[in-house]
């Protein structure tokens, strides 16, 4: 079928990423759509959590911000905010880290500080709230984020949160031994760190996407792996629980949530 | 013991100008009419702490009322950026807006440090990126049994806290349920705390043995405020105003339409006007 | 995810000569029938960590199994002495104990550490006194922002914690309910867990949003023992049994009325046989 | 009325010196009896809090443990361990914390540990338990014991906690700004260190006790206040109370308790 948006393939390939094995520390936006959407069709055991504190929740519709009441109504427990940072994440607990960002790079660092000096910024982005530790302390990170030269930059003005550092390395040398990002997924293509660069690269096209588009849509030189391949399609049954979903939340409180930043 | 006492009498004993004043809530039971009074006593010069700055600290942000934030993520959650906020630290309107920028791991444990009266906290974070070269205040301690360095923040304790809560019992004992946020620790960790709450009952009726609840003794004034979470939400009462955190965006991208608003909405105002937003579920 | 096993084979698959066993639980919800279990199956040369060493600990003592405790008060609570953990330590009977020695501040703390992934705690303690003379594990840090020297303990981290609380559900989370000691933080704080329970339910009926859960993930094995907490109590079930805590302390006294009361209650018996304490508060 | 016992009298004066406005770290023994007195007469909005978590706990019979069943059921809130000695106690929230001890020595340190050398003790005691942290903690702490030569000794073969050091200024050189051991209540009389030398010195005989009787039960050369006075005898009231909270307990749960160590 090729009745979807970019922003619903990149839902649901990031979705399809998540096992019901899963626990997963759940960002708002992008990352939320995709984790309640894994829970609703393939990985129905999944655990979420949210850093206001709810753990295991199961939404009935999508949260406008990281700590609606929809959220705790529906969790296992909810638990006070140093006791999510201090047990839960820096714990060791979850296996999966959601993140987002307004600009990433090739080793998929990413900032959502500011643009400009820190100082004097040109843009004042929100922070880093819990990337910071979400980034090093779950088992692996996947992140999801739109295609663009403004977003995927050759050199960031200020790293928030830590991807592969400058590459091979990086990591273990500042003493972390969780993964970092395994891949990332954008509305165009899916990116995987390089096993020996740890570079991102492209390993597979969405339907109806070229490399050229991609490659243009990229701030750095953007490479390929060997085996490049095409993003399978969502399936009618991916599609319709996730707009089912989105329909639901609109009901519930107006709007397309679930899709902003 | 806990003072019962009108919110108006609460800020005015409480908040001094020059304060560092945390209002916490972790998007639910966000202390919005406390916030609007202390735009109304007109406190100037104010250090504001919280993890999640949302649209209370872009109104007092955007009064000019703040020298500086303490903050970890700075958002209308869900919608976008702080523009009062943004325009403070952008271009010095009203005022200038210093920030002290930290991780949302190390303000809730710099919290939970100021309830435990402990200088500092030891979290394992800030690896690998930059905000430690931004903020001197970001140091480290070495394990003395495994030579393991670690990041240290220094322990939050704010002059005066103000939170929002469920309830509170005629002795003064609170309630807090649901997404309780740094509340407590927040609360623990300051000299002086104001607690506004939905209702004041004979029996606080906590539901677990374990609940989240303040001690009479431990907390300093009460304010009965029906609804004075709003456009934020109470666990049990009412929920958010969605709708309201989207319309903001509009309201403060612009400085004439953002001084309009305070001017009608909470200098026309008092906390009374609260209570037509508040509700309990049944 | 948490695995549902007889008790004798949680014991069998996760308690292992050699082991570092925390069994906790503050006065409430200790894990008698489990600690009699690992009797039973003859665990050897095992370091007990506990901050409350009570009749459970005398009874793994005073068989022999443990080498060396950890702990901050050993005694019958409100009656006297651990006449078998005297014994061991006066006169290494059956075999000698070592201890390691903390105060309850310093464990309490050391198990949140171990719960929170870090390796050492921080604490305002040990000011004055002889402790730190003679357990080389406690030491100091520095504050990086004041300069104060602080006490410091290290984490908790045991190969395998046991605990007891009130319910599973059929999922695998748990409840515990009431004093909750530092059951939570030790289950956390461990490579391996042991819970046993009074029921397991379809519903884990919390009672509040923020009740105290062991979610089935952070659980290893769980193991249906109701009554099991005898003679501690179970909150919400039935109560302790301070006859049986006064009459251990003759019980205790003598090697041989020890040794024939465990041959006798312990050897000879099985998990099942705790039924008979079981009881659910109306 | 002379009729009651020394242990009763130690128990009255102990209730006496509190208050409603105080916020009291509860042991178990003649601490929790004292404790729960005050409550039940002159102190009805006493704050009692005991080290297993139970905060603002109003008992109706007296606990045999520090963590009966009867604490949790009566008490406003319980929190953990954890918390409890890091927000509560450590977080400067009580004002008065009560100890006893097996030994106490002229500056009122005292000894729960071991008698004999701490690697081959000849009598193995059970630790300190909270203590350590109670005794610097606490705004002021009172402490109830017997007296006896074998209690009140020269000198202690080990500090558990904190009393007065070895004199003025000790507590200060450690950092400690609290005022440490503010009286000793005996059964039979009442000590206080002396606001110079910091010794423990007696300011109140029990009605019918000699100084003699006293110098004799103390193992240093005890001293006397200048304006020595006679403790007042309990009330018919404060006896009444007192043994109907006794007998309650004993008719729970059998045997006199509050009064074991």
């Amino acid at each position: 079928m090729s009745d979807y948006t970019p922003t619903e393939i990149m839902t649901v390939v990031a979705a399809r990423a998540l096992s019901s094995k899963d626990v997963c520390f759940v960002g708002i936006g992008a990352p939320s759509a995709a984790c309640n959407l894994a829970r609703l069709t393939h990985a129905p055991g999944i655990t979420l959590i949210y850093e206001s504190g709810t753990i295991d929740t199961k939404p009935e519709v999508l949260p406008l911000s990281i700590g609606d009441g929809e959220l705790c109504e529906t969790a296992l427990t909810t638990v006070s905010v140093p006791e999510m940072f201090r047990y839960w994440l820096q714990g060791g607990r979850i296996t999966v880290g959601f993140l987002g960002g307004a600009q990433i790079d090739r080793f998929a660092n990413l900032n959502t500080t500011v643009v400009g000096p820190y100082d004097h910024p040109k843009v004042r982005l929100p922070g880093g709230g819990g990337a910071p530790e979400i980034a090093t302390n779950c088992g692996e990170i996947f992140i999801t984020m739109a295609l663009s030269p403004r977003a995927f930059v050759e050199k960031l003005p200020f790293i928030t949160s830590l991807g592969h550092g400058t590459g091979p390395g990086s990591r273990a040398a500042l003493g972390v031994t969780t993964k970092g990002p395994t891949r990332v997924i954008t509305d165009m293509c899916v990116m995987e760190p390089d096993p020996e660069s740890r570079e991102l690269t492209v390993v597979s096209l969405h339907p109806g996407v070229t490399a050229d588009q991609v490659k243009e849509a990229c701030g750095w030189p953007l490479k390929f792996a060997a085996d490049l391949k095409e993003t399978p399609a969502p399936t009618a049954e991916e599609i319709k629980v996730l707009r089912e979903l989105q329909e639901r939340t609109r009901l519930k409180h107006g709007g397309k949530q679930g899709e902003a930043a | 013991m806990a003072e019962f006492l009108s919110l108006a009498d609460a800020v005015a004993a409480n908040v001094r100008d020059g304060d560092l004043v945390a209002m916490e809530g972790f998007t639910h039971l966000i202390p919005y009419a406390a916030g609007h009074e202390v735009i109304r006593q007109k406190r100037k010069h104010l250090t504001l702490v919280r993890m999640t700055p949302d649209i209370i600290y872009d109104q007092l942000i955007g009064v000019g009322a703040v020298d500086k934030l303490i903050f970890s993520w700075g958002g209308n959650p869900g919608v976008g950026s702080l523009h009062r906020m943004r325009d403070a630290v952008e271009k010095g309107w009203p005022v200038p807006l210093a920030v002290e920028e930290h991780s949302h791991a190390a303000m809730a444990n710099a919290y939970e440090a100021g309830a435990a009266n402990l200088p500092f906290a030891v979290l394992r974070g800030y690896k690998g990126v930059d905000l430690p070269k931004v903020n001197p205040n970001i140091r480290s301690v070495t394990c003395p049994y495994t030579g393991e360095v670690l990041a240290t923040v220094p322990a939050i304790r704010p002059d005066v806290t103000i939170i929002h809560a469920q309830r509170a019992d005629r002795r003064g004992n609170v309630l807090l349920e649901g997404i309780v946020g740094v509340q407590k620790e927040a609360v623990l960790a300051a000299k002086r705390s104001i607690v506004t709450v939905e209702e004041i009952v004979d029996d606080l009726a906590a539901p677990s043995p374990n609940s989240v609840v303040l001690p009479s003794w431990t907390v300093g004034a009460i304010a009965a405020v029906p609804g004075g979470a709003y456009p934020s939400y109470a666990h049990g009462y009412y929920p958010r105003a969605n709708d309201f955190y989207k319309a903001w965006d509009a309201i403060a991208r612009e400085r004439d339409s953002f001084n309009a608003w305070i001017e009608e909405n909470v200098m026309a105002r008092t906390a009374d006007d609260f209570a037509v937003h508040a509700s309990r579920a049944a």
